[in-house]
């Protein structure tokens, strides 16, 4: 297995089926089958990736390096380390999902959509995989294409207002991020991620450079106050646009931290991380009160991603502060963790949630609150894996949402209880709002005669809710396969930490 | 008296008077052939170039070193032999766009082909000047085939308005252009670009220098279309029948790089502490004008205008290094540029209809749901002018970007992303009718019949994924033509 | 040696059936479904029991052992796993033991239900969490169950969906528990921080008790200047989670509410078992809390406040199982003062014997609820022990139990409550000392008007025969759905599935005091399960007077509580029993008292003023304020200023040649003069 | 003063006033007039600068061709001139404005004041040659591609010119003798067949 | 004595003119083409000046050429205007404003 280039199968393999689904597409049944065989293909091939990793050496593995241009030293190089790992086999799985769920509400330009979906897979996998920064950014940067064709096609009434938004903040701020590693291809001739965390940099240097990472990575994740794009961009995109933006592409911004503002800027992470600490902190509560008074389902829950997000970065940054301050490593190691773990939870969380919301407005075609109610009733199965996720949602324990706040609660209260206060605010609140949302959606008598008719779950959203199900609890009760993937990583990253570079 | 000749030179022309040659033919067999059979025109014309084309590149190897002819006047190296390539290449790619176009609205005559060759011939020898006079020489050839080709749809009040405005305006630019020359010349008593260069030491009235220097700035910006000297590009290309604004567009702002590029550099490089400076401010000029400007416009052309001023923005900041690198960067800027605008102004041209000239946004509404391949390709071009990756447009940002921040030139770079950014807005706008809105009427486009044009698009659209992929040859091309 | 099998067999049993009765039900149909739940929890039951006995006198010794990690980050790692000893085994049997009953009792209860096979699910679900969590040998596990039973709370509590206040209340005992929670965490995180940086119990114990880390010692300052003991952080943290599960004060107010949910689950979870959990969690914690002063005074301050003022609550209640309710937080109230007053035994042995015979009275309750076809308002009962004989004598006996008259279980378990406090001299136990005393009277005021309106005097309800053809709708617990008071069928005693239980409950509530009081209070029962500091064991002190259950009861007689508990037997006597009109006449002249009371203090509007309304005010603002008008508004203001720069730019390109020309010339103007200038300054 | 010096001024002096003249009269014809003396005039001042080939180049182009397509120009298209020159004298100000401080600022630039370089020599004479033959010297030696391309361009000019303003008018009446000559009988008449006149239609 | 200075003026003085001309101009597009003739004039004297004081013929064949251009140039500008008056019926300059914004 080690002599195939597994990385570059699955980052190509996609694209390859986007291509055949436009060319022989033109009938739709075509072009969801053979979507469907192209992501099912893909998660296979990452299960090798996952099973073949070798989880205790930690560090870059199934390298492959091609030159790209030579001329500035850029190259075709790839490599996964634990975290990337993680979040590829997440990509894969939620891709097949995303794509069954598409089955039936997609009808018009199917196979365009399908397509759309299969480049956004495999340029999300390539992100995982880049160990090239300009390799990373054209992955970083070329996935809002598809994504923007995606909400604006198949997107709701105000669709072009959200597309147009979400891709220009998101590109708003990887520019700047642009800007940086051209700046570090300066200082150090290539683009290689290793030779950019072993460049000497100043203080001041390493400030900018960090704010450059930061605008790019914030907007992505989004942190508040860069999180406005999202709501909007959820609630006009497609449930699979939905899905997949929620599950993974807002996990690239926590990627982009972790791969490159901590170890190209330590010394600046550590000074600022307060600022990013600071936008956590006030993400969890000040989201927190937003969610609860939205009338549009699709909304509520994206403003809890970005309330959830706010733990990735918390525990990211959390752990400056341990190493550098405390130089507690194993606390740190713990906020890490813990970021990972809820990256790749909320992957699962938010995209079941989204499915969930999906099925709904399949069947009434409103994301508003108020036209539910009382959906248990007629869809007892859908009703309770809506609770399930919901629950999931406000980080119950024995689902996946608990196991990542759990361990970034713990990590920032050993560097500051009040951060960790703060944090926990979201039991409350996040409970707040996902429960109130259960309650008058799921709850209750049945008001509107139409939900009155509605049928529970067929085959193909069982699938897709049952798989996101069986996720979100085996990673609730068994997240040790999952910490130990990652293990070595964290600690690397964790042990570059403890090193200056100014 | 003997005139000393060299057999030589004949050799080091020899592309350029192959063309010249098959333009006189193609003149003399135009006049026989019935209008029905323009197609023989348009064949040789596309043959001639590929010719040259080829003639070029088997010239290139040994011209590694540089060669120098006709008692300097041409200079024959690596970077004339790429730009003259992509020249060729554009300009048969225009008269592809065009033929359909034109024939549409029985404005295929013979004198459009004989037009863009001279052009394209005056393109060749303003990219090898080695002197003052081969590069006006040059450049008026150039100027006067575009202005009469600008006026070619006589029967259309705007395009000979823009003809007239053009040639007003680029007249005017030749006259500071020529008065710079006069400057240097007076200063320097040489039109050698070479001799100038060699001569700085001893200038006598460097004043003067400084005075020429602003005036070729301002002939050149007026040429390359930068702000303030750009008033005349919108409207231009604007009323120009989309035919003709697909060459001026495209295989014009090669030459101009080159022209730009043998003035300041070739010519008067030793100031380019001076240059550089102005030419940053014209940047940011540019930058500004031509991205704020395209976003309240409604027309496609116009706007696709605009943004060409603004893409100047973005390929005089390889210049402000000054440096080989930052040339290079700035030549496969414009290349990429060239490359992306023939293909959105070639769509514009593929779609207009008789009676419809398809140049709105508006008109581009739903072209998903009624082509989807060329909402694709148009897609891709406006991505690409966007800069969005993989797509060709992206590296050339990445390339001038990083040559402006080599060059210490941090904050003009944080400029020009800042108005990239406001220019991504109009770009989308155009994938968002074409992708987003409904078409007025469902039913399938009329695909023009020339299957060749379709093809030729295609591909010329794919090229920019490609190249985007894999544009590592032709960047180290563009490198070893500047000695990086 | 305890087998880990068996323990795996006592958690996983219940959780089959609820996995198997849950997905399946409706395929296997009622009987299936229960009869496997029952198995499952019965199979926990009797193995409970059989881990007890060899605990006890099988010379087993406590078992503590993980079963698998759960994750292991660095030197930071959660397990799974047991932590059995004779705490743990006296939470197991009880708990199963009341689930059992429990889940037999609700064959009959929930027979008409459509939601019959969920709700058996549901219990056994629950009975899965409860273990979970009083098993667990880590505070990663006991949050695992904490939080469990909360959601099972949660869904049982909103079992009748349909009805909007069931679904209010369900969803407001989960926050105001992950209010709990919130501290609770924040407890764990200190736990981990502090305490050795593990989060297994037995670590964390030993680290706290090492003298060389002197954990009573250790200060920290969260804000500068002001040095807090760790201990003290910890334990009020840990505390609030308490709070939250076992409904004290400030916290309470969902407990009564979720009496929306049918009745057996009131029993189960919300008397006898899960709302426990926080007075089991705090004894588990024992080493910690004794550590801090500060926390033992606030966990004391706290628990008699709720001891006595819920218990006033449920005087003026007229809904039969929220007067049971009020006394559920009353006597959850008792626990925590015994806590407070570090007599950690005697808050686990009232958490006992409470189990029982409060599960007695609510199954009693709900049982005369089925009787009178789900009326749950007592002034539409009366009379009905002729109806319902085991029903009455069942409640006769419970209510004893909780008033404490000598020789019941309750006396025993009140009463060393009561001395503890006495003997305390802890800050705040004159105080806690006044409440429980208080809480005696009250108490049995409550106790006893619930059993005179319900069983005693005459009838008050009207049976309307010819309303014959609503009794198929028993299931809807609906008081609303039918005129108050009017009865379709005349009440009778409730079938044997409903009424076995109530004996088999009845039984330990009457001798279960007086056969344990011995060896769990002042034997060494406990063992190393609870750890109390020589200075604070008032348990210590009383043993010296104890002579023997007997000797106690005698003794019982002559102490200041039962003449309190007398003296409100016979005010509830004198009013609800002979003169009903007396009621009526206090009612008007204590008006603001008993508008005070009704009115739950006002805690609930308060609450809903303050977070609910105010909550969504500022969330609505944060929306449209901040997010709509502040950021939006600044992109989209950014936007729509660079569309409108570039239409007024625009107007520069005028389309005359003059202009264009003139611009040009202007650009050279400047650069020309720029050049001069740069020129002139090089020059110069 | 030298007699050349007074020359040079009169005929300055004589060419930047009808330079004046062009811009600011409204008639063309006056305009294009006033040129041709600016053309004359520098042709003087040439000829004071010893370029007496270009001197004559200039009058001979301009003068002989050049300004008298200008005026065949004017005459075609036959403007009506009367309009009154409105926004002429509101712009004025900011015209000559602009113009005045780019003339200092480009005489600045040239350093005048400081400029007193003597003009030497005649060039042509030191190298023992007329003016013309050392400029044809130069031009077929030193110049000859660009002597090419000068000749292309006036191609260009006469394709573009030709191209731009020959035209087929359609809808003019012309006589084309060729196909009056080739004209047939057939082409001219046609004898149709036509049936009786009814009866019944005649009057009664 | 006549100077470089001089001619150079003279250069300057019509060059200014010239370039007033084309934007002070509001009526008459021949005008315009009439100024451009004037500002090669201006050209032309600064070449011929520079040849002259630099002693080299390069300038005054660069005036040659100039002088032909100019000619080609001339009859495509007004070869426009008459295309643009065929379509317009007017060349004023006011008038054609019809692209712009």
């Amino acid at each position: 297995m080690d002599q195939w280039p597994l990385l570059s199968i699955l980052i190509w393999l996609p694209i390859v089926g986007a291509i055949l689904v436009l060319a022989f597409g033109r009938d739709a049944r075509v072009a969801r089958w053979l979507s469907l065989i192209t992501t099912l293909a893909t998660l296979i091939a990452s299960l090798p990736l996952y099973l073949n990793y070798d989880a205790v050496a930690g560090g870059m593995q199934f390298i492959e390096s091609h030159a790209w241009i030579n001329a500035l030293k850029a190259n075709y190089a790839l490599g996964v380390d634990g975290i990337a790992v993680a979040l590829i086999v997440l990509t894969t799985f939620t891709s097949v999902l995303v794509i069954i769920g598409s089955w039936g509400p997609i009808q018009k330009r199917v196979s365009q959509y399908m397509a759309a979906m299969l480049v956004l897979e495999g340029m999300l996998i390539g992100i995982f995989c880049a160990t090239d920064a300009l390799l990373f950014y054209v992955f970083f940067e070329a996935m809002l294409i598809p994504m923007f064709i995606i909400i604006g096609i198949w997107g709701g009434p105000r669709r072009v207002y959200a597309t147009l938004k979400f891709f220009i903040y998101t590109f708003l701020g990887s520019i700047f991020m642009l800007i940086a590693l051209i700046y570090l291809h300066m200082k150090t001739g290539e683009f290689s991620l290793a030779a950019f965390a072993t460049a000497p940099l100043g203080t001041t240097e390493q400030a900018w450079i960090f704010f450059a990472f930061l605008a790019g990575f914030a907007i992505k994740v989004p942190m508040w106050p860069v999180h406005t794009w999202l709501p909007d961009a959820h609630v006009e995109a497609p449930t699979g646009g939905s899905v997949i933006l929620a599950a993974i592409m807002l996990k690239v911004g926590g990627y982009g931290f972790i791969r490159f503002s901590l170890p190209i800027t330590p010394d600046a992470s550590q000074e600022y991380a307060w600022v990013v600490i600071a936008m956590s902190l006030v993400a969890v509560v000040y989201i927190g009160y937003v969610a609860l008074v939205q009338d549009d389902m699709k909304k509520l829950i994206a403003y809890s991603s970005v309330a959830h997000m706010a733990f990735v970065t918390l525990g990211i940054f959390i752990s400056l502060a341990l190493v550098r301050n405390y130089a507690n490593a194993d606390a740190a190691r713990l906020g890490i963790q813990g970021a990972m773990v809820q990256m790749i939870s909320h992957g699962f969380v938010s995209g079941a949630m989204f499915s969930c919301i999906g099925v709904l407005y399949d069947r009434l075609h409103s994301r508003m609150i108020k036209d539910y109610g009382g959906v248990l009733n007629v869809m007892p199965w859908f009703g309770g894996l809506f609770i399930f996720f919901s629950m999931a949602n406000c980080g119950l324990p024995g689902t996946s949402g608990f196991v990542g706040e759990f361990m970034v609660i713990l990590a920032s209260f050993q560097s500051n209880p009040w951060i960790a206060l703060v944090a926990a605010f979201t039991l409350i609140i996040g409970a707040a709002y996902t429960l109130w949302l259960v309650k008058r959606v799921i709850f209750g008598e049945v008001t509107n005669p139409k939900v009155a008719k509605f049928e529970d779950l067929n085959a193909r959203e069982w699938i897709v809710l049952g798989s996101f199900a069986a996720a979100v609890l085996a990673l609730g009760i068994y997240p040790k396969p999952l910490t130990d993937l990652m293990d070595s990583s964290v600690l690397q990253i964790v042990n570059a930490l403890m090193l200056s570079k100014a | 008296m003997m005139i000393p000749f060299n057999p030589a030179d004949l050799i080091a022309i020899q592309p350029e008077l192959v063309l010249l040659g098959a333009t006189c033919a193609i003149l003399l067999i135009d006049l026989f052939i019935k209008p029905s059979q323009r197609d023989i025109t348009h064949w040789l014309s596309i043959a001639t170039l590929a010719l040259t084309s080829y003639l070029v590149w088997r010239g290139a190897p040994e011209l590694s070193s540089g060669v120098t002819a006709f008692n300097g006047m041409l200079l024959h190296d690596g970077i004339s032999v790429v730009l003259k390539q992509f020249i060729l290449l554009t300009s048969g790619l225009s008269l592809f766009y065009a033929r359909n176009y034109m024939r549409e609205r029985s404005l295929l005559v013979g004198e459009l082909y004989l037009l863009v060759l001279f052009a394209t011939l005056g393109m060749m020898l303003l990219v090898s000047a080695g002197s003052l006079i081969t590069v006006y020489l040059g450049l008026e050839l150039l100027a006067l085939s575009s202005y009469a080709l600008v006026a070619m749809n006589r029967d259309s009040a705007s395009s000979a308005e823009a003809a007239i405005k053009y040639f007003v305006l680029g007249a005017l630019a030749s006259g500071l252009l020529l008065y710079g020359m006069s400057m240097i010349y007076g200063a320097t008593g040489s039109l050698d670009l070479a001799t100038i260069t060699g001569k700085f030491g001893q200038v006598e009235h460097p004043g003067w220098l400084a005075f020429g220097l602003v005036f070729l700035v301002c002939g050149i910006a007026f040429k390359v279309g930068a702000a303030p000297f750009h008033m005349w590009l919108p409207d231009v290309y604007h009323g120009a029948p989309t035919a003709v604004t697909v060459f001026i567009g495209s295989a014009p702002k090669i030459a101009a790089f080159g022209l730009a590029y043998r003035l300041l550099e070739g010519g008067l490089g030793p100031l380019s502490g001076q240059w550089t400076l102005m030419l940053a401010i014209l940047a940011v000029a540019s930058l500004a004008v031509g991205n704020v400007l395209a976003i309240a416009q409604s027309n496609l052309k116009r706007m696709l205008a605009y943004s060409t001023i603004s893409h100047v923005g973005f390929m005089l900041l390889g210049f402000v290094g000054g440096t080989p690198a930052g040339y290079s960067a700035a030549m496969f800027y414009i290349i990429s540029y060239t490359m992306t605008a023939t293909v959105a102004f070639g769509m514009i041209a593929l779609l207009a209809r008789k009676g419809f000239e398809c140049e709105e946004i508006d008109d581009f509404k739903g072209l998903n749901q009624r082509s989807p391949w060329y909402a694709a390709i148009m897609g891709i071009a406006m991505f690409s002018l966007a800069g969005v990756p993989p797509l060709f447009g992206f590296f050339a940002k990445l390339l001038v970007l990083k040559a402006a921040i080599d060059a210490g030139f941090l904050w003009l770079a944080i400029v020009a992303i800042v108005f990239a950014i406001i220019g991504i807005y109009y770009y989308l706008r155009v994938v968002k009718v074409m992708y987003f809105d409904a078409a007025a009427e469902e039913t399938a486009l009329p695909l023009p019949s020339d299957v060749a044009l379709r093809w030729v698009i295609s591909i010329n659209g794919l090229a920019l994924i490609v190249l985007g992929l894999a544009w590592g040859p032709l960047f180290d091309w563009c490198n070893r033509a500047f000695g990086v | 040696m305890l087998d880990k099998n068996i323990l795996l067999t006592i958690v996983l049993a219940p959780l089959l059936g609820a996995l198997v009765a849950g997905l399946f039900g409706k395929r296997i149909g009622r009987v299936a479904s229960h009869s496997v739940t029952i198995a499952g929890v019965a199979l926990s039951c009797v193995l409970s029991c059989q881990v007890l006995y060899q605990l006890v006198w099988g010379g087993a010794e406590t078992f503590n052992q993980n079963i698998y990690t759960w994750f292991e980050v660095g030197g930071t790692s959660a397990h799974v796993g047991f932590l059995i000893d004779r705490l743990t085994a006296m939470m197991m049997v009880v708990v199963t033991f009341v689930s059992l009953m429990v889940h037999v009792y609700t064959i009959g209860y929930m027979a008409e239900d459509d939601g019959y096979q969920r709700f058996f699910s549901y219990i056994a679900l629950f009975t899965f969490s409860m273990l979970m969590l009083v098993m667990s040998n880590n505070f990663l596990q006991l949050f695992f169950g904490w939080e469990a039973v909360g959601l099972v709370s949660y869904l049982l509590i909103g079992f009748w969906y349909k009805r909007p206040t069931a679904i209010f209340a369900n969803m407001k005992a989960f926050l105001v528990n992950r209010v709990g929670d919130f501290g609770f965490l924040l407890g764990i995180a200190g736990v981990l921080l502090w305490f050795g940086g593990s989060l297994d119990y037995s670590a964390v114990f030993a680290h706290a008790q090492d003298p060389a880390f002197d954990m009573a010692g250790q200060t920290v300052e969260l804000i500068a200047g002001h040095p807090w003991h760790v201990a003290s952080i910890v334990c009020i943290c840990l505390f609030i989670g308490a709070m939250g599960k076992s409904a004290q004060v400030p916290l309470h107010v969902w407990l009564p509410d979720s009496m929306e949910g049918p009745t057996p689950i009131s029993a189960l979870i919300h008397a006898a078992t899960m709302v426990t959990a926080g007075i089991f969690m705090v004894a588990r914690m024992s080493p910690l809390f004794e550590l801090s002063e500060t926390a033992l005074t606030f966990v004391l301050v706290i628990g008699a406040t709720t001891a006595l003022f819920t218990g006033l609550i449920g005087v003026v209640q007229n809904d039969i199982k929220r007067v049971v309710a009020y006394s559920t937080l009353s006597q959850l109230g008792y626990m925590t003062v015994a806590l407070g007053v570090s007599a950690y035994s005697a808050g686990v042995f009232h958490l006992m014997t409470h189990a029982f015979f409060k599960a007695l009275l609510f199954l009693g309750a709900g049982s005369v609820i089925i009787a009178m076809h789900h009326e749950q308002d007592m002034r539409h009962m009366g009379g009905l022990r002729k109806q319902m004989p085991i029903t009455w004598i069942t409640m006769w006996l419970g209510s004893l139990a909780l008033a404490g008259a000598p020789g019941f279980a309750g006396f025993f378990s009140k009463d060393a409550i009561i001395e503890a406090v006495g003997e305390s001299h802890r800050v705040g136990a004159d105080y806690a000392y006044f409440c429980v005393l208080a809480g005696v009277f009250i108490t049995a005021l409550y106790s006893f008007r619930l059993l005179y309106m319900t069983f005693h005097g005459k009838p008050r309800y009207v049976v309307d025969e010819h309303k014959h053809g609503h009794g198929h709708d028993a299931h809807d617990d609906h008081h609303g759905h039918h005129e108050p008071g009017h009865l379709a069928h005349a009440p009778h005693e409730s079938p044997w599935v409903v009424t076995l239980p109530l004996v088999l409950l009845a039984i330990p509530s009457v001798v279960i005091g007086f056969l344990t009081i011995g060896p769990m209070l002042f034997g060494d029962y406990f063992g190393d399960a609870i750890f109390v500091k020589e200075a604070n064991d008032v348990l210590g002190e009383l043993g010296h007077h104890f002579h023997g259950a007997m000797a106690m009861t005698l003794h019982g007689f002559t102490q200041w509580p039962f003449w309190i508990a007398l003296a409100g037997f016979v005010t509830a006597s004198w009013i609800w029993l002979f003169n009903p009109s007396i009621a009526d006449k206090a009612e008007g002249a204590l008006k603001p008292v008993h508008k005070m009371l009704s009115n739950k203090y006002w805690f609930d509007d308060l609450y809903q003023a303050l977070f609910a309304r105010a909550g969504v005010a500022f969330g609505r603002g944060l929306w449209r304020g901040s997010d709509g008008a502040l950021i939006d508004g600044a992109i989209n203001g950014s936007a729509s200023i660079v569309d409108q720069f570039s239409a007024i730019v625009r107007r520069v390109q005028s389309g005359y040649l003059y202009h264009y020309a003139f611009a040009m010339i202007l650009g050279l103007i400047l650069l020309l003069g720029g050049s001069w200038w740069l020129f002139a300054r090089m020059a110069a | 003063m030298t007699f050349e010096l007074i020359c040079f001024w009169v005929f300055a002096s004589v060419a930047a006033l009808a330079a004046l003249t062009v811009i600011s009269v409204k008639n063309p014809v006056v305009a294009a007039l006033s040129l041709v003396l600016t053309f004359f005039s520098m042709a003087c001042v040439w000829l004071l600068a010893q370029a007496e080939f270009l001197a004559v180049a200039l009058v001979l182009v301009y003068v002989g061709a050049v300004m008298v397509l200008f005026l065949f120009v004017v005459m075609m298209l036959d403007v009506d001139f009367s309009v009154v020159r409105e926004g002429f004298v509101r712009f004025l100000p900011v015209g000559v404005l602009v113009a005045a401080v780019m003339l200092t600022e480009m005489l600045m630039m040239i350093g005048v004041r400081s400029l007193k370089t003597p003009v030497t020599e005649d060039p042509a004479v030191l190298a023992g040659m007329s003016n013309m033959e050392w400029l044809g010297q130069t031009l077929f030696r030193d110049f000859l591609l660009p002597f090419e391309i000068a000749a292309l361009i006036l191609t260009v000019g006469l394709i573009a010119a030709v191209t731009l303003t020959l035209r087929k008018r359609t809808g003019t009446k012309v006589q084309r003798p060729g196909l009056q000559v080739m004209v047939k009988r057939e082409d001219r008449l046609r004898v149709i067949k036509m049936d009786a006149v009814g009866k019944g239609e005649v009057g009664p | 004595m006549i100077t470089l200075a001089h001619f150079l003026t003279l250069g300057a003085v019509l060059f200014c003119i010239a370039v007033a001309g084309i934007f002070i101009n509001r009526k008459n597009v021949i005008v315009l083409l009439m100024c451009l003739e004037l500002l090669l004039l201006a050209v032309n004297t600064n070449f011929v000046a520079f040849s002259r004081y630099l002693g080299d013929p390069a300038g005054q064949v660069f005036v040659f050429f100039i002088l032909t251009v100019a000619a080609a140039e001339a009859a495509i500008g007004l070869a426009i205007l008459v295309v643009l008056f065929r379509n317009r019926s007017t060349i004023d300059v006011t008038s054609i404003d019809t692209l712009k914004g």
